[in-house]
């Protein structure tokens, strides 16, 4: 059995405090807690300080490009199911120039953890307004302030028919590691949001912010989990200040879905065709 | 009796043109004959003229030839557009109510009732079947020469239906043959093929495919676009039966970086796409180069730039094939210029990829992607998979060190590779600069060792990277790339004719390129690059390449569609002549 | 005053029965009605058999890149706001590719129309699958059958704070000027979704189908435009098969509330500066 | 007294060592001195160790230099890092509570307590004014140096903090004064500048940034990105006050292609990014090219490739800049070589987009783009707006065509260009190949026609596309572009004091290349393109332009950090030995 020591990577080089900090040991606490040894997990993410988190974490690792995690995550996923896929990125990577390909995978469905280091700005290019600032958001960029209104990416996960969505904070790690477990196990598409505040360039979206402002979604009374409709319009009356288990169903997933998805890993096919069955191939252009 | 005819059917999209040509090249290919052939379509979907020429030789040939010897013409828009064309003893067939044979000294124009026999058989909708028949009877085959093929295609419909095809190939058949033995018509036989086997007949992008499969790819994402979209459509329904998977992505970002991730995982992977998409795919080329994954990108040129001409032929991507990305990395670019090379390089790009760790480009064109050709029947045996320096489960497992080296300096400059899921292979794939397990360093060493690593280890690749066919020391030197092949192939023996010494080099590599060129360029009296471009990048290269100061002569096209035989020669003449003042 | 025939630009090429004539010819009505000239509209379309709108119709128009209309359009209408900025083009153009763009173009709410021929397949490239094909579909990129839930664009606009929604159907002309004129009227974001079928390759989503299944929101008691949250669950429960401009709002648009935007459309500005005006900004580097 | 010194601090992350840099460089700014500089950091927000480097000389230069004279050591990292950089007769200044002075044949090691000085007068905090107080008094300027800039930079925070700060500089001062003149350390005072015009300090980014806004340009469009992030910002702050916006995009796509919208509306429109950005750039680039929509494109090379050293420097996009897309478009690559030219070449940029309507790249680098430099006050009438053949309101009102010809086929291949809003100007812009009204056409003499154009236009581009200096028969013929040239200058001068002829030609335009260069390259006796990439793009460009066949050398470097002299002209003797044997 794997332990925590085991997961730990490169030294990281986050600023102390930074709420990143939280959601790598979430997923590595994750990990040892599923029974999960490093070379059965891969890692891959996009490029932002919350990128990092693939050379900060022993696991098979890929630090993509910015914005790209998402698709190099589930080619990763489909090439080999037998290895848990966590793909992971900022909300400028996921949410900003990384937003199709985000729709997109909700609707697909493939078997893999989605954890986003949600902190609403661009952190490793030193603070301009991201998709998720507010409205009014002072930084580099908008230095009147921002005028557009945040994406809203829960929203947007759910309508598009996510099966699994949970929403934490950096600062509660315990209720984060118990989400990111929960992700993993889920089958299918699963994303935590994260609030991981950055203490060097956001000075609005604070620890003490969160503290203040998050509702627990165990503090709701008559939460239905299951129920897709009533977690948005609880999402759009809360400003989406919610943290848990937001929703989560069954459904099929892209690989259930796909009329003869090999069984075994793809990885693990045998490339060498016998002659008659190239034959048998051939045929149709005779 | 004739060596080739060359055969063409036009007429408005939606009447059936396509389907006429592929059964007639089919029947042939059957027989054994060489087919090439070309298309002539609008972008758009229903209406717009349309043509497709067939050119059937008994020889191997890589060119649709410049002239019509059977104009099959299901309207008046095909004749103007294509009289011009017809060959000398040629015969424009007409459907026509009044039946009429007019022989001039040039042509002979050839109106039958083509409606009106296929309404008594069985409807109009077999017009093309009487019309086959006829063609049949002219070139000299026999009347059953599509009874296979009419069966293979119509099973599923029933025995009425093929029999009315049958018999309305009969019916033309016959009359036309009544037409030549009463002598009205003439029109010399084909000779039949030296030897008769079947061959394949297919697209371009149906060997990339095929060639894919057979070289163990087993894993394709990719977006729809012209001209490339049959590798998609067709792996679609061949990989699952091997244990393989397509992903339609959502753009072609995500259709190069999906096929990153599946390579990632350690299944060979690829895209497939054609210009606009190649641009965008610019950016995750890179990260295949820095983190050594070897995936291969199937780029087949269309007219540019923009949107450009979507459906037209043009050589135009080689820079950016070549070139595109910030920084530098690893790459190779292959270029077939036949349908047959189409497979047997598809399915060695995916030993080079996984050899050489790095991504492999196939430069096709929509000439070769979308225009059916005969292929000689595959020889399987001759394909190997070596998949490098990918470990097995136990060799990885050795390791006991806490990461894996994926990216170890080594003499050749090619680290082992593990795959998730093995146990001793922990390490960082990265698109930042790393260091040897991968993690992120900007030591100023490292980055010079990572670079010599990286942009070193194709210097291993000594395969030739270009075909020659003749002597270094030659009269004429003319070199192309891809589908210019059939056309340079048949320049040179025209030219040969008049007793000049031709070589025909045809760059089967663009990079790494093969600078044993340079000695064919210094010994050549003349040379001549010919391509389908505005610029001459094929040109150009082969000057950044060789330097050797040689002077070099382009010839260029770049209307949309490729060279015609004529052109060619023309050209060549023109350069003779101006040297010669 | 313009006329219908001043707006006819080239010959179309469309098959015979193609939805998108329909959406042209609202188009073009809507202008006529509305009192623009063909020089004062701009039309920017994308590429598809859709994105032909900008050649078949007389105006300024940017026939652009596949899945690209958004940002040109945008861009334009910063540029010069005294010109209406109509966007258009398909589902795949749009919903597919072009997802991200059409995502942060509601958020940001710049004044322009956006028109989607939604026939839910890739008509230009002859007949793939599209976002918006339905599970199960057959193409030539799905021979089995699609393997995905189909995007929801009117949910995914409305979660993201779109200030005009609506939706028509080729089959239903009259409706559909009507929708046009309103979403050009409107100021901000204005999207109009039209089922538009494609007569050559889906013979799922045809004319009739969708002549069976739409329901006009006339035809719901208490159907409320203003109110989002209901909005969405009446898209939710109709599966989408909704006609009617469907939600409405007053919403400030990213132009007032960008600081200091200029009042004078951007395109007339004297780019002559006064040398000490220039001295002035030089001044910083002191 | 000296003409020159190297000044340097070094420290952690986030100890004030960006600012202790600007505070020095822009008080000597301010004294008419030129200032060139360089910053070592790391790619982390917080944390690691980080340098600055100043040299002040008396006379303009582009180079930062290879020694330190005055090494400001915040930590024993610093000294340990730059302690083999110290040129004969520097001073270490280390932060110690025991005082030191001591004195070796090659270096002074200065122990002074600034921190002790620093509490004493008000807190840790103005330590770094203590040291500039020192630095102020060893290079033998007076203590009043820094009083303005402490009074601007401090003016919100009150008088208190002010002269808490001036007396922090005077403090340090007095006391390196003391031992100046008790003759326990000597250090040669720099000469005062033969004109003292207090000068520009800026990075070349805001020299892009201002180029464009004098240059007319009113709308920006882009993602943050290092190197490029304050070409944005700048603009978002001063880009309203001329009566323009900046729209931070959601990705690099969006950035180039809502800049092309706003250029067809006839806004001078740009974006700004680096290598990754300008990868996702390369369709759109098309788009521009193809529709000759007018749009400038700054590209700050960085360390690739993939996401590569994001804080690295290199000079490895010149391929991508020049040949990234599919097809072929028109296109003008600028190289400005230093900030003030970033400037006045970035204005002129949005001249030649509308000149030639096409996409103009302004190919920056990281050194350029992010170290502050001093720049001459700029002469601003020196800059006209032509906006080539855009009509205005009454020009383009003439045509009673139902069609504005935007694609009017004319001698130049330039076409009058009208923008919406413009009665009359109705036409079609477009990534189709088109006609003249701008709607799609696959004619194939209308094809011929638009390539012709398009391509061809350039030709009428006579402007010098290099600088040279020296004569076209040199010993040696250097040759660079971008951010080399300072460091190119002081190598000539280097071995001009040998005897040697020797001639720098610097590259100002990529493309369109000028190939009057091929006369230097045949008279010269040694050719070396100096450049840093592994794969000597610059030279493999050369031998592609001009074909002279000449034997080119490299020296090359691309470990993410500039040439220092001392490489330079080392390499060049390896060369010059090498053809000697
Ligand atoms: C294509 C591309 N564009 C831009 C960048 C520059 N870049 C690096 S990280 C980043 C944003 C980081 O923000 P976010 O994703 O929110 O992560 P954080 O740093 O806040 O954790 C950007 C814009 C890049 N590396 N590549
Ligand atoms: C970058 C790029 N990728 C792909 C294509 C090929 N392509 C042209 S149109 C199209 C899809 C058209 O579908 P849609 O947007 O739904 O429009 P429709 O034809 O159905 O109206 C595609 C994939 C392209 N032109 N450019
Ligand atoms: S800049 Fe912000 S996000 Fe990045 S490491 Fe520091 S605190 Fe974390
Ligand atoms: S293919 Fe479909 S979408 Fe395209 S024009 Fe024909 S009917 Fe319309
Ligand atoms: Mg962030
Ligand atoms: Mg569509």
């Amino acid at each position: 059995m794997a332990t925590l020591k085991d997961f730990r990577g490169d030294q990281p080089t986050w600023c102390p405090g930074c709420g990143h900090f939280s959601v790598m040991s979430s997923l590595q606490k994750a990990a040892v807690d599923l029974g999960i040894e490093p070379h059965e997990m891969g890692v891959i993410s996009g490029i932002g300080c919350s990128g990092k988190i693939s050379e900060y974490t022993r696991a098979y690792g890929f630090h993509t490009l910015h914005g790209r995690a998402l698709p190099v995550a589930q080619g990763a996923a489909l090439g080999n199911k037998d290895v848990k896929i966590i793909a992971s990125g900022g909300d400028g990577d996921g949410y900003g120039i990384g937003i199709g390909h985000f729709i997109h995978a909700v609707r697909r469905n493939i078997d893999i953890t989605y954890l986003v280091m949600d902190n609403h700005i661009y952190g490793l290019t030193k603070g301009q307004t991201s998709p998720t600032s507010s409205q009014g958001f002072i930084s580099k960029t908008s230095p009147k302030g921002s005028s557009e209104q945040p994406i809203q990416p829960l929203e947007t996960a759910l309508v598009n028919g996510i099966s699994f969505l949970a929403q934490g904070f950096s600062g509660n790690i315990k209720q984060l590691n118990e989400l990111v477990k929960a992700a993993i196990q889920h089958k299918g598409f699963a994303l935590v949001n994260v609030f991981s505040p950055c203490v060097t360039f956001n000075k609005v979206n604070t620890y003490d912010f969160y503290k203040e402002n998050l509702i627990d979604i165990g503090a709701i009374e008559g939460y239905d989990v299951n129920n897709r409709g009533k977690v948005i319009e609880k999402i759009r009356e809360t400003n989406g200040l919610l943290t848990g288990i937001l929703y989560q169903e069954e459904k099929a997933t892209f690989e259930e879905l796909t009329p003869e998805f090999p069984e075994a890993s793809i990885a693990k096919q045998n490339l060498h065709l016998d002659v008659n069955v190239l034959k048998a191939i051939e045929k149709q252009f005779q | 009796m004739k060596d080739e005819v060359v055969w063409k059917v036009g007429g408005q999209q939606g009447e059936g043109i396509d389907s006429t040509g592929e059964i007639f090249s089919l029947a042939l290919a059957r027989k054994g004959y060489y087919i090439s052939s070309n298309k002539h379509f609008a972008s758009r979907i229903k209406g717009g003229y349309t043509h497709y020429q067939i050119r059937v030789t008994k020889d191997a040939a890589y060119y649709h030839g410049d002239y019509t010897d059977i104009l099959l013409a299901l309207d008046q828009e095909t004749v103007d557009n294509n009289k011009e064309t017809m060959r000398k003893g040629g015969i424009i067939l007409r459907d026509m109510k009044e039946e009429l044979i007019e022989q001039t000294e040039y042509i002979t124009n050839l109106n039958l009732p083509l409606t009106q026999i296929a309404e008594e058989i069985g409807g109009k909708i077999v017009r093309n079947m009487v019309a086959l028949g006829v063609s049949a009877a002219l070139i000299g085959l026999d009347q059953d020469l599509f009874d296979s093929i009419i069966e293979d295609k119509f099973y599923k419909k029933g025995d009425t239906v093929i029999s009315m095809n049958k018999n309305a190939v009969r019916a033309g058949y016959q009359k036309a043959k009544a037409c030549l033995i009463e002598g009205k018509l003439t029109f010399p036989a084909l000779k039949t093929p030296d030897v008769v086997t079947s061959k394949n007949l297919m697209i371009g992008n149906e060997a990339v495919g095929f060639g894919a499969l057979a070289g163990g790819c087993r894993f394709l994402s990719a977006y729809p676009i012209t001209p490339a979209s049959e590798v998609m459509e067709w792996l679609k329904k061949e990989l699952p039966g091997v244990g393989g998977t397509v992903v339609q992505a959502e753009d072609e970002i995500a259709g190069i970086t999906m096929a990153i991730g599946a390579a990632f995982s350690g299944v060979r992977a690829m895209t497939s796409t054609s210009g606009p998409g190649l641009s965008l795919k610019t950016e995750s080329l890179g990260l295949a180069g820095i983190s050594e994954t070897p995936i291969v990108i199937m780029n087949t040129q269309r007219g540019g730039p923009g949107t450009g001409l979507p459906t037209k032929y043009e050589q135009s991507d080689l820079n950016t094939m070549i070139n595109a990305g910030h920084g530098e990395i690893p790459r190779i670019v292959l270029a077939p210029s036949t349908v047959e090379e189409a497979f047997y390089m598809t399915a060695q790009a995916f030993n080079y990829a996984e050899k050489y760790q790095c991504p492999v480009i196939i430069a096709m064109d929509l000439y070769l992607s979308l225009f059916k050709q005969t292929v000689n029947k595959f020889d399987f045996s001759s394909i190997s998979i070596d998949r490098g320096k990918l470990l097995s489960d136990n060799e990885v497992e050795k390791n006991n060190e806490r990461f894996f080296l994926r990216y170890e300096i080594s003499e050749d400059g090619i680290s082992n590779r593990s795959i998730p899921g093995q146990k001793g292979g922990v390490h960082t794939a990265n698109s930042n600069e790393h260091g040897e397990t991968g993690h992120i360093s900007e030591e100023t060493t490292t980055r010079i060792d990572m670079m010599k690593k990286r942009l070193g280890k194709l210097a291993a690749l000594s395969d030739p990277g270009f075909d020659a066919e003749g002597e270094k020391e030659a009269d004429i030197l003319l070199i192309g790339f891809g589908s210019t092949y059939g056309v340079i192939q048949e320049a040179k023996k025209e030219l040969e004719k008049n007793r000049q010494q031709v070589t025909h080099v045809h760059i089967k590599r663009l990079t790494p390129f093969d600078t044993s060129l340079i000695d064919y360029l210094k010994k050549a009296k003349q040379v001549i690059v010919i391509e389908n471009n505005y610029t001459g990048q094929l040109r150009r290269l082969i000057q950044m390449e060789c330097n050797t100061g040689t002077q070099i002569n382009s010839i260029l096209k770049y209307d949309g569609n490729p060279f015609t035989l004529k052109e060619v020669i023309e050209e060549i003449d023109i350069i003779l002549n101006k040297e010669a003042v």
